[in-house]
């Protein structure tokens, strides 16, 4: 029963990521890619890995989609502008793709029979940091390096979309308002969801540290709220330049950086947390950056800064 | 263990898919979104690896869990650039191609 | 059955020097962004001087214990946590990208200027940024020793450059930041796709804990040829050199330095660090022909591109993919059985190529954009006139010129021969014809080059004038380039430190 | 017994997933597709969410309901504003 149910899921992500890389038309393509990202999430409940189940289906699905939507509603028409390759590239392609395919797919069978795996040293000193969640433990405490990285990543990740504001409509306001949309319908969901979103996005954050959950994905969800409220025009869009919304980008990786200097303090490493107070920092930490990772997700799916009067 | 090696087979077909559209879709749209594809196959043969590591009263171990997380938003960021690159192109040129083109005036 | 545990090694004194290099220079990237343009060349100025000083701290501390510098970040031992690692060729990037990031933000100083009285500009906002966050990158690729840390290193140095490439505007510089982009996903993409399957395999990331049990096994060399290809797609090795090209000679011409001397050496240390101190035993010497035969064909086809270019700044960039070819040499000229003079040798001669690139090439790119901002244009055709309005750039570009043929005396001329000798040594005659070869195409597109610049100039042209300091910094760079032609033309015992034997 | 309820309302609420399906794909329209969609998926969705209840605990139950309210809720604006911007309405463009 449930390797049919593995059996079908494997060959529709398959037949879905196939019609998605297929498809003629970029929005069709585009929106098959997000089915395809909510199938591979239950793909990864079906390999126990919750966590990354979550991610996927808000990151990988959700986000990465929402932005190729917008991609493929600008530049859909240019597909037939491009030179297409010829027949005989087609088929050397599927030649070289059946070949990739089949190799990795070998691997699995010369990988060393007996498996590796850090989950006993993970769980051996997880009670140390009186986290619950195994993932949160190696993102937060064994590999927090990673992570404060990370958040540098998406900080750069803006600034490379920032990059590509006119000078002349820099310090401007961000492009939501060129998908803002008047509707009384959707200023009445704008109204009375965000409340509710919020108050999960918290949620989310909190449970993480005992629970499958975290900053990432309570971020996600906040951007989600944020995005809502600034298309359906219930609030007003914050300029790139005001100071308020720095303060909320920036917010997380500071608490992140502070906390891990903080370390070379007590108990004497960086990034390493006093005996006790893991948990609770880690939290601490955890709201800061699902501040800054909604505002900043919701800051690359609006775009770089548009002129002030382009309506 | 057989939902493992389903999802290996998966993840390896995936990576062939995506090799696929990178060669024959010219338009970047097409091979940003392949690009996702590839990305999302390794990390699911990382998950795979992940599964294959279930001890500790785990169903997986955790910590190839936590890299992939921080590899979906990295690529989530490589997406977000891309796609500004993607719009700003099409602003300037009218068509967002990235074919040679002769740069010698 | 997991893998027997190896000695512990624990943080060294100074080894809290390691994370202050990647983590200061994302302090002030955060203060950058969070204060809003007010103060940012004060702030970038503290973080690069902050940066060379902890880089000369780390190389004083390498030559004078004659060990590397460890640390273990927050206390967690690998294969759980992660460690950095500074042995001597680390020291030796670390101070070589201090000294040329400051020496780039000097030239960058005015142009990028955050104007009095004004809201933040976005120039400002953006290039610092990105500088700083190279900075932080560069270092984190020298130092750590965990495969999934280096990936994220690898990203940050890729997101830090593109925003260089396309800060310009224009469709010709976005549609190469572009290309660049996808040309490096593509790569991070497959370099990941061998560290999965190394964790598979090894059930741990640290480089030391893997290169003591690495066996020639199906995986282990597959996973060694995703991460390879990877890298080199990220180095712009022949064949996948086209994006380079454009992406460089796109950028400002401070940017262009670092990208030509830093950025792509960034990929290229790692790709070093992997098949010499990770996987060392997988070093079939078949393959290791098959880098050099790749290396080769870049120095022969970089440099006749290069030849046929007629703008300035894509001749330069076209010369950054010749000469990193040479730096693969070394993949067949060290061989396994590693230890003894030749190998020694080669190996130097490797590194004085990196760097002798590194500052060659800076120096290089900064007076081509000098020559773009006195004529208005770098067409190679119309240079004429340059030589009598400001010598010192065509001096600045002439020395950073005979470093790239490798003539003596530079230390261009020191690392080719160094691996010409090695090649010679060993009876690689191939080699041996395509570094002389190598050398003689670079002469003719660098005096290509020079004769225009001391031609009389077309009637009618307007020469604007540049700031004196500019033109001393990219001397600068040129001259530390030709001085270090003075080293002795022997194996440098510093660049051994530390390594595995 | 429970366990009787839950196997009849889940498979009916799969049987009208499948149906809503076949209508998303079979109908000619915008318009009767979201018809055929909402109706019975909605519909679909609160049949399996009934059917688990019984089997969990009450902060979980609590839970699933919020989830189909949820979807309720946005499903239902979703579909308006799919409609409207088919049909030309008050304030599309």
């Amino acid at each position: 029963m449930e390797t049919g149910f593995d059996l079908a899921l494997t060959l529709l992500l398959l037949g879905v990521g196939g019609w998605s890389i297929l498809a003629r038309n970029m929005m069709t393509a585009v929106i098959i890619f997000i089915a395809y990202g909510l199938l591979l999430s239950l793909a990864w409940v079906r390999i126990f890995a919750i966590d990354v189940s979550l991610t996927e289906a808000a990151i990988g699905s959700g986000a990465t989609g929402m932005l190729m939507v917008i991609a493929a509603h600008k530049v859909g028409a240019d597909a037939r502008r491009v030179v297409h390759p010829s027949r005989a590239i087609h088929v050397l392609a599927g030649i070289v793709a059946a070949l990739v395919a089949v190799g990795i797919a070998a691997l699995a069978f010369v990988l060393p029979g007996e498996p590796q795996s850090l989950a006993g040293p993970v769980m051996e000193r997880l009670g140390d940091s009186g986290l619950g969640n195994p993932v949160a433990g190696v993102l937060f405490v064994y590999r927090a390096f990673d992570t404060l990285l990370e958040k540098v990543v998406l900080l750069l990740a803006l600034i490379g979309v920032w990059s590509l504001a006119r000078d002349e409509d820099w310090g401007g306001i961000p492009g939501f308002r060129l998908f803002r949309h008047h509707n009384s319908v959707l200023t009445l969901l704008a109204r009375s969801l965000p409340p509710i979103g919020f108050v999960f996005a918290i949620y989310m954050t909190w449970a993480g540290a005992d629970v499958p959950g975290g900053a990432f994905q309570g971020g996600t969800v906040l951007a989600a709220m944020w995005i809502l409220v600034m298309v359906a025009g219930v609030r007003k869009v914050p300029r790139v330049s005001s100071p308020l919304l720095r303060l909320a980008i920036v917010a997380g990786p500071v608490v992140f950086l502070a906390i891990g200097f903080f370390g070379f303090v007590m108990p004497g490493e960086f990034l390493a947390y006093p005996q006790g107070y893991a948990k609770p920092l880690i939290v601490v930490m955890e709201i800061a950056l699902t501040l800054s990772i909604g505002v900043i997700l919701g800051l690359l799916i609006a775009g770089p800064p548009k002129g002030e009067d382009a309506a | 263990m057989t939902a493992a090696l389903l999802f290996w087979l998966a993840g390896s077909g995936l990576i062939g898919l995506a090799v696929y559209g990178l060669i024959v879709n010219p338009h970047p749209l097409c091979k940003l979104l392949a690009l996702n594809l590839l990305g999302s196959g390794v990390f699911l043969l990382f998950g795979v690896i992940a599964r294959r590591g279930a001890a500790a009263g785990l169903g997986g171990d955790p910590v190839p869990q936590a890299l992939v997380i921080t590899g979906i938003v990295v690529a989530f960021s490589a997406t977000a650039i891309a796609v500004g690159l993607l719009l700003r192109l099409h602003g300037e040129a009218g068509v967002a191609s990235i074919d040679e083109e002769d740069d010698a005036p | 059955m997991p893998l027997e545990a190896l000695p512990v090694t624990d943080s060294t004194a100074g080894g809290a020097l390691l994370v202050l290099a990647i983590v200061m220079p994302a302090v002030a990237l955060v203060a950058l962004l969070g204060l809003g343009g007010r103060g940012a060349r004060t702030i970038v100025a503290a973080a690069l001087l902050v940066q060379l000083l902890v880089a000369a701290r780390v190389a004083l501390l390498v030559a004078g214990t004659q060990a590397p510098l460890v640390y273990v970040v927050g206390g967690f031992h690998p294969p759980l946590g992660i460690t950095l690692r500074a042995d001597g060729i680390s020291a030796l990037m670390m101070v070589v990208s201090a000294v040329i990031l400051a020496a780039a933000a000097a030239f960058a100083w005015k142009d990028f200027a955050q104007p009095r009285g004004k809201p933040e500009a976005r120039l400002s906002l953006i290039f610092w940024s990105a500088l700083l966050a190279m900075t932080s990158a560069l270092n984190l690729l020298f130092t750590s020793t965990d495969l999934f840390n280096l990936y994220v290193g690898l990203e940050l140095l890729t997101f830090a450059a593109i925003p260089v490439v396309a800060i310009k505007g224009g469709a010709e510089t976005v549609r190469a930041a572009l290309r660049y982009l996808l040309f490096a996903v593509f790569g991070s993409m497959l370099y990941l796709l061998g560290i999965v399957l190394i964790y598979g395999a090894y059930g741990t990331l640290a480089t030391a804990e893997i290169a003591a049990h690495v066996t020639p096994n199906a995986a282990t060399l597959a996973a060694a040829g995703f991460v390879t290809v990877g890298l080199l797609a990220k180095t712009a090795l022949f064949p996948f050199h086209l994006w380079l090209p454009p992406a460089h000679a796109g950028a400002p011409a401070a940017g262009s330095a670092v990208l030509s001397a830093l950025v792509v050496k960034g990929s290229l240390f790692l790709l070093m660090r992997l098949w010499f101190d990770t996987f060392p035993t997988l070093r079939a010497p078949d393959d290791m022909q098959l880098l050099a035969l790749l290396g080769a064909l870049a120095v022969i086809i970089g440099s006749i591109t290069a030849l046929r270019q007629q703008r300035l700044k894509l001749l330069v960039a076209y010369s950054t993919v010749a000469q990193i070819g040479y730096m693969f040499f070394v993949f067949t000229l060290v061989p396994t059985d590693a230890g003894d003079v030749i190998a020694g040798t080669a190996w130097t001669g490797a590194w004085l190529q990196v760097v002798a690139h590194a500052f060659a090439k800076a120096g290089m790119f900064l007076a081509a954009g000098l020559v773009a901002e006195i004529l208005g244009h770098d067409r190679i055709r119309e240079l004429g006139g340059l030589s009598a309005k400001a010598p010192l750039v065509v001096l600045a570009f002439a020395i950073s010129g005979l470093s790239l043929m490798g003539l003596p005396p530079s230390g261009g001329f020191s690392a080719k021969f160094m691996l010409l000798v090695a090649a010679l040594a060993e009876g690689h005659w191939l080699w041996a014809i395509v570094i002389i070869a190598g050398g003689v195409l670079a002469g003719a597109y660098v005096f290509g080059v020079l004769s225009r610049m001391m031609a009389a100039p077309a009637a009618g042209v307007e020469l604007a004038t540049v700031g004196r300091g500019r033109q001393l910094i990219a001397l600068g760079l040129a001259l530390v380039a030709l001085l270090m032609g003075l080293l002795p033309l022997s194996p440098i015992a510093f660049l051994t430190i530390g390594r595995l034997p | 017994m429970t366990d009787f309820f839950t196997i009849i309302a889940v498979s009916a609420g799969a049987v009208l997933f499948l149906a809503g399906t076949l209508g998303l794909l079979r109908f000619p329209d915008t318009l009767t597709r979201l018809h055929a969609l909402t109706k019975v998926d909605n519909l679909g969705l609160g049949l399996v969410v009934l059917g688990l209840m019984p089997q969990l605990g009450w902060l979980s139950a609590a839970k699933l309901l919020a989830v189909w309210l949820l979807v309720q809720l946005s499903g239902a604006i979703v579909t308006q504003i799919l409609g409207r911007s088919v049909s030309g309405g008050e304030e599309s463009r």
